[in-house]
């Protein structure tokens, strides 16, 4: 429990009782009203209250540590090699490094988040009162499950998230000190600190959700959110375009407001990139949305923003140089990222606007959203007639110039993040022939390493943005906008089929896009699953990817799929910051379905989701720490977490031994029993190397050790059908997962038994799972 | 560009870089010294395509010559099975890597943890950092890195070669290990 | 200002004017209690509320980098190869990766004091009750300078505490989330950022002394602290010795009442290491101090401790591993610093002494003081009879036969930080000579790096440490123990003759024991000032440092000289946390001789203390991120500080440019004219390559704006005599610090005379300086 | 010890590193065609010795056959001037490299930026931050260490050098610019 104990010496306070002068109140504790549940064990834990439960979890998906430098350069008294079991000049080794990193990579994250919802909710208070009901949606009673599960809290009002948001920057400081110099010496320990930044990570991404969309009425666990437009191509050139990038959704609200309150919402276009453009799109369908954090330099140079706005979170550092290329005036609107400019906050609209307009400034730094509402779109009419869509995208015959000039240097390709053979497509292009640079297109995630890299100072990117331009410019799809969270009536209509198995898995594509081999290979698996009846679950960039890849018929994954929480489900939740009602969902199960006490009871519905919940998150362009600190959230409530290869630069993976038949005993709750159940799930944090990879492990980690016989069935039909269509072969280690005959599917019954046999399979029982004795009902022996 | 740098510029590695064997011959005895060798062959095998023949041709005349077991990652197996080898074992990569670091696995065999990794077409830094991985934690280990650019993290790789060297070099190896 | 707006809903509230139920209460604003100044204009800075101010100071001195890795490898999207202008994927450069990894850094060592505040004053408030006054001592009416100068809070009693620390890890929560991918760009804004990150940390250094103080009764503002003792000399070998290492001083309190209450003070040794030493003294000056950080593995090695005690911060990471060879059960106690260890703390001591003394347990990890008290005080004394102090410390025969094994490898030289000869030492060993090992000694910063290194796995400080046995042990130095703040009625006696420049400046030498040529410079450099009536202000390592050295007449520092804030005075303010006290009594300065409000009156005060109050801080042997943040707060405030030269590890200088006279004008406050005023003080952050080169560039940077004729003469006499001494020849910048003819030192006055006429020198006037155009009080033009 | 490896091990430079030089005839010859060439000359010039004589020594053969001026850091002036030299600028390192990274400074004798900088005599790890600080962000200049130990942040650099070598190298260095 945080000792919240508050003393107050007020001079004035308005209370139902009346005003009272001076008045002084020490309080215990802050109990924010109690509600129908009873307090769980471990409200506001501290960031050793489930150490218990984080070294259960380490003590089967052990941390494999792939260092990304052999050295530590955190203090002056490195740097430090700590090549093969050197220690540091502080007494640290390679692992204990490596989890630091980790947790570093973490709190940063979790700081992010936290921030975000902080700024977010002092915003909204400030302009929308601090008794602004949150309403998370009809048919949500539950409408914190994360925010509950963590503090024991119901929050009511705005009000309440700001005593949550206490804690959370609390518990950011304690777990950020541990990275000094001569603190923690034990990767575990580091470890366990990883997961609890992961789940305070969590809450804050909770906090900030369900402020924005109970103030900003997005939709509301809507299922039939409405479809938007995506793509550089729906954007109509003819109109002046605002373009909004970044996560804090305040700034670009007041450009559609102002838009709106001034009737010219048909005038301008705004659109965005990032989860701004999510939020945006949940507040208003008419904006829209260019795609994924990889956009930003390709629509920048394309000379079609007028105006260029930027709040906080993965906005290119360097967007203020590509918008004066571009002769686009810049606004920054936070307080993480001024880029130096000068802070115009205070000054008259008119004068901001006519220097930015004129010039005289080529970009400024405004911290009051609303003002930026007014200030871009002034902005963006008064400079549309003048720039003309000015680009800086070169023309055929200036790449194929340029390309000549290629010294063969070949520092582009060791520049780029996906060894793209940058240097063959220009040597091509130099003939004449573009083509080979239009293929980098769907692999090239934007980064301008490559220019960067350039010795002969070639604009790369713009080269491949100049080849593939039909395809950029004809990028037009539909994206179900951000829908919140799930009902609890929808969890009581899945609940059941999920935990018994027969819905076989939940599965989460959500992060970054920082792909390894493009996007298109996430709107494959999303459909592959969906045909196969699982539930889809998008967020943040991931979700726009998604929409990127259309069928035969045209259609996107969200037009081809309803946005239910039901099987063959694509439900885009929103941003990043509303991950948690993924989570959520999971975490209601155990409540809804289950009846189980979710109230400051972590411990338990983690081991709950852990043994009886086949859900499974895919970052597979996971680049940020903010990333990492989604993900550790997930593992501590038990979810595993596949990433793509880039993942592998997280340089810690969380991986069980299944043969290691020790790791995988459970206690039987009805009787306190150990019981054998299979490596389910086999690991909690894992890098796939190929989309096939991922798939079949996707199919493997919805398993649970409480799936029913015919639950598993199910499961295992769509694993050995995954790998022999992808591996050509039937899987090694199915006889870890069938426990008894009854879980075999009957379509392929002959050719496992006969496996089995061949192993030497024996029936096991398939218990009530558990790994917390408290929950054991009655103990044997 | 320079011979032992790493292929990704930014890859830079740390005080313990991997050797380069200066003929091919030096690996060919490596690994006829090895007691247990293995090659791992990565998912990039089945892609890149040297002199005509893919990768995985190599891998599989160097595995039949020396007569060493290979795991195929990621779903590379397939292609080999397609290939109709059939002693093939098949594990994700990163599952290899955690039990390559384990004294005490006993390996596909079960007859013990091997002593000379040879690990073959995984995408760059992939490798790179699982070559890190097992630099670091798995002592025990000697790793070569078969690939056409130097890894760092190995305990022998090649320099960054020109496609036309690599192949005679990986043809070299398999011819010297007959012998 | 912190919209710090709380709403509580208590179900039952005891007040003053009785007991209330289901009480609501609405507030604006904590506004605790007014007090006789009036709010100033940054009540609760934002991080950008003082950005004009930082970008006053960042003009001046401008940020020098000198990247420590040519990557970033923040992200997956990394790494990125930054050098020479390449932008990484993010869009980032070099300078401002440098300046993130900077903020970074503060931010750590931000969150590190200020958690350690948290912890600490939780731990009090339960112990002592939330009423527990706030008493800094008598004669101190400005109880918390820091933080009535940041929040506009003036702390009565402990809990007051609680409501700055929320504010201090909200900031903390926001400047560390500046540091995700994709957020700011500018290297200026990082470095306000840094500024920012070092102001909390000096508000949260102080939350926590001025609470130890009160409640622990440390010394309150006593220039005559009781001497203590100091060095691995001074231990009662024939005693149980508990040896406590870290910051956090409630576990070591706990033993020391343990012993008390149990009548065993005199039966059990307890001796500390770093700032837990530092704090326990000031307990009771019964404990023993054995040195700062370096001393850990020597004084463990030596296997004089019994049972090790931990608590956080500067904790070498593998002590475990170390307490284990010499058999001495360990103790760890922070939630910061697990090790890996089972958490014993709800476990009857008994049992965990029982376990800790037959060894079923290496070590256990204890979360409640009190039960650390008593665990370690009754494991001592059944441990010593047993261990019989065994050590690992070889014999001169095994150092011998060890050093024939050398391969010649000079692996050991080259992992050194300080490039000590070790082979050379290893290989006179062999050969019988241990006096080259000796030697190492006094440069060797015990980091066993070399160890680590080492081809033929000798334990080469250990080796060190038996070659210099005689001096080890014979390590018997007296210390005065910390002091606290600096008493108002001591500022009323100096702060004119400080202003004023009669005192020719306030050195503080604070800091870590990373030193490159050994800490006998930190002991040379106080004495020479304090000689020369500076006032010199010690804390931390560096004091401990200063106390380890004796002249002719085997008297430290601390026992030649006064330990009052008067010229030559040497005082020790206390542990890392007392820092604050230093810039306290700038603060206070220009409160009660200039009486300026300082109440949320950031600006103007640090206006002041930058062009008036001649003080520098000295950090020389400055290791951890905590230094780095400390720094920071000092610069914000107008403090330059100077590093030793592994300080260059910063990577970030902040430099002056006295050959460009634009930069040196300050607005004079009685006319609004701009006037030139020299480079005064030339550099913020500076790092020196010697400590000549230190001992001189303190002297000049103790020059301000403000003194007057006969002050400056005075600091030009320091300064010029300096150099000549140290360099050989008069300064080639005089002309640029002497106004007026009647700033010439009367000694030199000819020879200056000759050489200001050389320079073509003309007069210029001495104004009421200031960089704040709100402070100029008649507008000229 | 390899050669062009970092003397101090943890200390691992980025993807651009220092050449070395093939013959200390390469660096007189760089040194001859620099324009406006300079000696920072630090503190440890003054505490190595070489063959018995001091690092200080070496350094001024080459300034005066080479003439080029000096400006030594920290209190190394002092020695300068006990020996007699009085063409010696004095100023701090951190001075100096923040002034060598401004393309408009003007240089100790107010003619402009230098192009040629010759580092000697400083910490290691010191000089390495320094010549790091000037590598990323003084592209107009070209520096060399004349050190005995790699720095890999110069333009130029020795390899780590045994005391004969290094000795040699600087005599001969010396000598070519005399001719
Ligand atoms: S950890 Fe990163 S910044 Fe540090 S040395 Fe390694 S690559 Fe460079
Ligand atoms: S934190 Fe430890 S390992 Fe890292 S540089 Fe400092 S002393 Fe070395
Ligand atoms: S912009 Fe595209 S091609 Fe260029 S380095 Fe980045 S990913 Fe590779
Ligand atoms: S980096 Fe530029 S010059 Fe070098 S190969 Fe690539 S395109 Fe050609
Ligand atoms: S934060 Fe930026 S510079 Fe650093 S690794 Fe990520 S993309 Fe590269
Ligand atoms: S323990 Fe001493 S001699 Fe060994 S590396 Fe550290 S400083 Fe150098
Ligand atoms: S590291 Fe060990 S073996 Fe090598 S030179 Fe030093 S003492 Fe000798
Ligand atoms: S002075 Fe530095 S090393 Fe010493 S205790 Fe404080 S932070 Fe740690």
């Amino acid at each position: 429990m945080s000792r919240k104990e508050l003393y107050l010496k007020v001079k004035e306070a308005a209370t139902k009782l009346g005003v009272f002068k001076d008045l002084e109140i020490a309080i215990d504790r802050i109990l924010v009203e109690e509600y129908e549940e009873p307090m769980g064990p471990t409200p506001f834990p501290s960031i050793t209250e489930l150490r218990n439960w984080d070294f259960k979890l380490l003590n089967r998906y052990r941390p494999f540590y792939m260092p990304f430098c052999d050295l530590c350069c955190l203090c002056t008294f490195g740097k430090c090699d700590l090549t093969q079991g050197k220690r540091g000049a502080c007494g640290l080794d390679m692992a204990a490094q490596q989890s630091r990193i980790v947790l570093l990579a973490c709190c940063i994250g979790a700081a992010t988040h936290i921030g975000h919802a902080r700024h977010l909710v002092e915003h909204l208070i400030e302009r929308y009162g601090r008794d602004h009901p949150i309403d998370a949606g009809e048919g949500v009673d539950i409408e914190a499950p994360v925010t509950r599960l963590v503090t024991g809290i119901r929050p009511r009002t705005l009000k309440d998230l700001e005593i949550v948001l206490d804690y959370l920057e609390n518990q950011v400081t304690h777990l950020l000190s541990c990275t000094h110099t001569g603190q923690e010496g034990s990767s575990i320990d580091f470890e366990s600190k990883v997961l609890h930044a992961g789940m305070i990570d969590q809450v804050g991404m909770e906090i900030a959700d369900i402020a924005q969309i109970s103030v900003y009425n997005f939709p509301k666990a809507d299922p039939n959110a409405p479809l938007v437009e995506l793509g550089a191509g729906v954007v109509d050139k003819s109109k002046p375009v605002i373009l909004v990038i970044g996560h804090n959704v305040p700034p670009a609200v007041e450009i559609a407001n102002y838009l709106m309150n001034n009737d010219l919402m048909g005038e301008v276009e705004v659109a965005g990139l990032c989860c701004t453009a999510h939020d945006l799109t949940r507040y208003t369908p008419k904006a829209k949305i260019i795609g994924p954090i990889s956009w930003q330099l390709r629509f920048i140079r394309s000379g079609l923003p007028d105006v260029i706005v930027v709040d906080e979170q993965c906005v290119r550092t360097n967007l203020i140089f590509e918008a004066k290329k571009i002769k686009a005036p810049f606004i920054a609107t936070s307080e993480k990222n001024c880029q130096g400019l000068r802070d115009r906050s205070r000054d008259p609209v008119d004068e901001i606007v006519a220097d930015l307009v004129n010039g005289r400034e080529t970009g400024v730094l405004i911290l009051n959203p609303e003002k930026v509402g007014e200030v871009a779109v002034r902005a963006a009419l008064k400079v549309a007639p003048r720039r003309a869509k000015f680009k800086v995208i070169p023309d055929v015959k200036d790449v194929i110039e340029g390309a000549k000039k290629c010294r063969k240097c070949r520092e582009c390709i060791r520049a780029c993040p996906n060894n793209l053979p940058v240097m063959q497509a220009v040597n091509e292009a130099a003939n004449g022939n573009l083509a080979p640079l239009a293929q980098l297109y769907e692999n090239c995630i934007g980064c301008a390493r490559c220019e960067s890299a350039c010795q002969a100072d070639l604009p790369l990117h713009s080269y491949i943005v100049k080849a593939a331009e039909k395809r950029f410019k004809e990028e037009k799809f539909k994206m179900r906008s951000g829908r919140g969270a799930v009902k609890d009536t929808e969890i009581r209509t899945v609940g059941q089929p999920i935990v018994f198995g027969e819905i076989p898995g939940v599965i989460a594509f959500v992060g970054c896009a920082n792909y390894a081999n493009g996007g298109k290979e996430v709107a494959e698996m999303v459909d592959e699953f969906a045909k196969r009846r699982y539930i889809i679950v998008t967020s943040g960039c991931a979700a726009m990817t998604a929409a990127m890849y259309k069928d035969e018929e045209g259609k996107t994954v969200y037009e081809k799929y309803s946005g239910d929480f039901d099987a063959s489900g694509v439900l885009n939740v929103g941003s990043c910051v509303s991950n948690p009602h993924i989570a959520g969902a999971a975490i209601k199960i155990a409540r809804i379905f289950a009846k189980r006490n979710l109230r400051a009871n972590y411990e338990e519905i983690a081991d709950y989701i852990l043994n009886r919940i086949g859900a499974v998150g895919v970052a597979w362009g996971a680049m940020s720490q903010k990333a990492a600190s989604i993900a550790s959230g997930f593992w501590r409530l038990g979810v595993p977490v596949i990433v793509g290869p880039h993942g592998s630069k997280y340089r810690r993976m969380l991986l069980g031994r299944k043969d290691k038949p020790e790791d995988w005993y459970v206690y039987n709750a009805r009787t306190g029993e150990k019981v054998y159940v299979g490596p389910a799930p086999e690991h909690l944090f894992y890098v796939a190397e190929t989309k096939e990879e991922a798939m079949v492990e996707i199919a493997k980690l919805c398993m649970r050790p409480n799936d029913t016989t015919k639950g598993r069935a199910i499961k295992l039909t769509h694993y050995i059908d995954l790998h022999k269509k992808l591996y050509g072969s039937i899987p090694d280690d199915i006889h870890l997962f069938v426990r008894t005959k009854a879980d075999i599917p009957l379509t392929m019954k002959d050719e496992i038994l006969a496996y089995l046999k061949e192993k030497g399979w024996k029936e096991t029982m398939i218990p009530d799972p558990t790994l917390l004795p408290r929950l054991i009902r009655e103990k044997v022996e | 560009m320079k011979r032992a740098e790493s292929w990704q510029t930014a890859e830079i590695p740390g005080p313990k870089k991997a050797l380069t064997p200066k003929t091919p011959e030096t690996i060919a005895l490596f690994i006829k010294r090895a007691k247990r060798p293995l090659i791992v062959a990565g998912s990039e095998c089945i892609k890149l395509e040297v002199n005509g023949e893919r990768y995985i041709d190599y891998i599989i005349k160097i595995a039949k010559t020396g007569n060493i077991p290979v795991v195929a990652t990621a779903h590379t197996v397939k292609s080999f099975l397609e290939k109709g080898i059939r002693e093939i074992f098949s594990m994700s990569a990163m599952e290899v890597a955690d039990r390559l670091r384990d004294p005490e696995w006993k390996g596909f065999d079960g007859k013990g943890q091997y002593d000379l990794v040879l690990f073959a077409g995984m995408k760059y830094y992939f490798e790179w950092l699982i070559l890190s991985g097992l630099k670091h934690f798995a002592p025990h280990l000697k790793t070569v890195s078969l690939d056409k650019y130097y890894q760092p993290h190995a305990s022998w790789s090649f320099p960054n070669l020109p496609d036309k060297e690599w192949r005679e070099t990986l043809l070299k190896i398999a011819e010297k290990l007959k012998t």
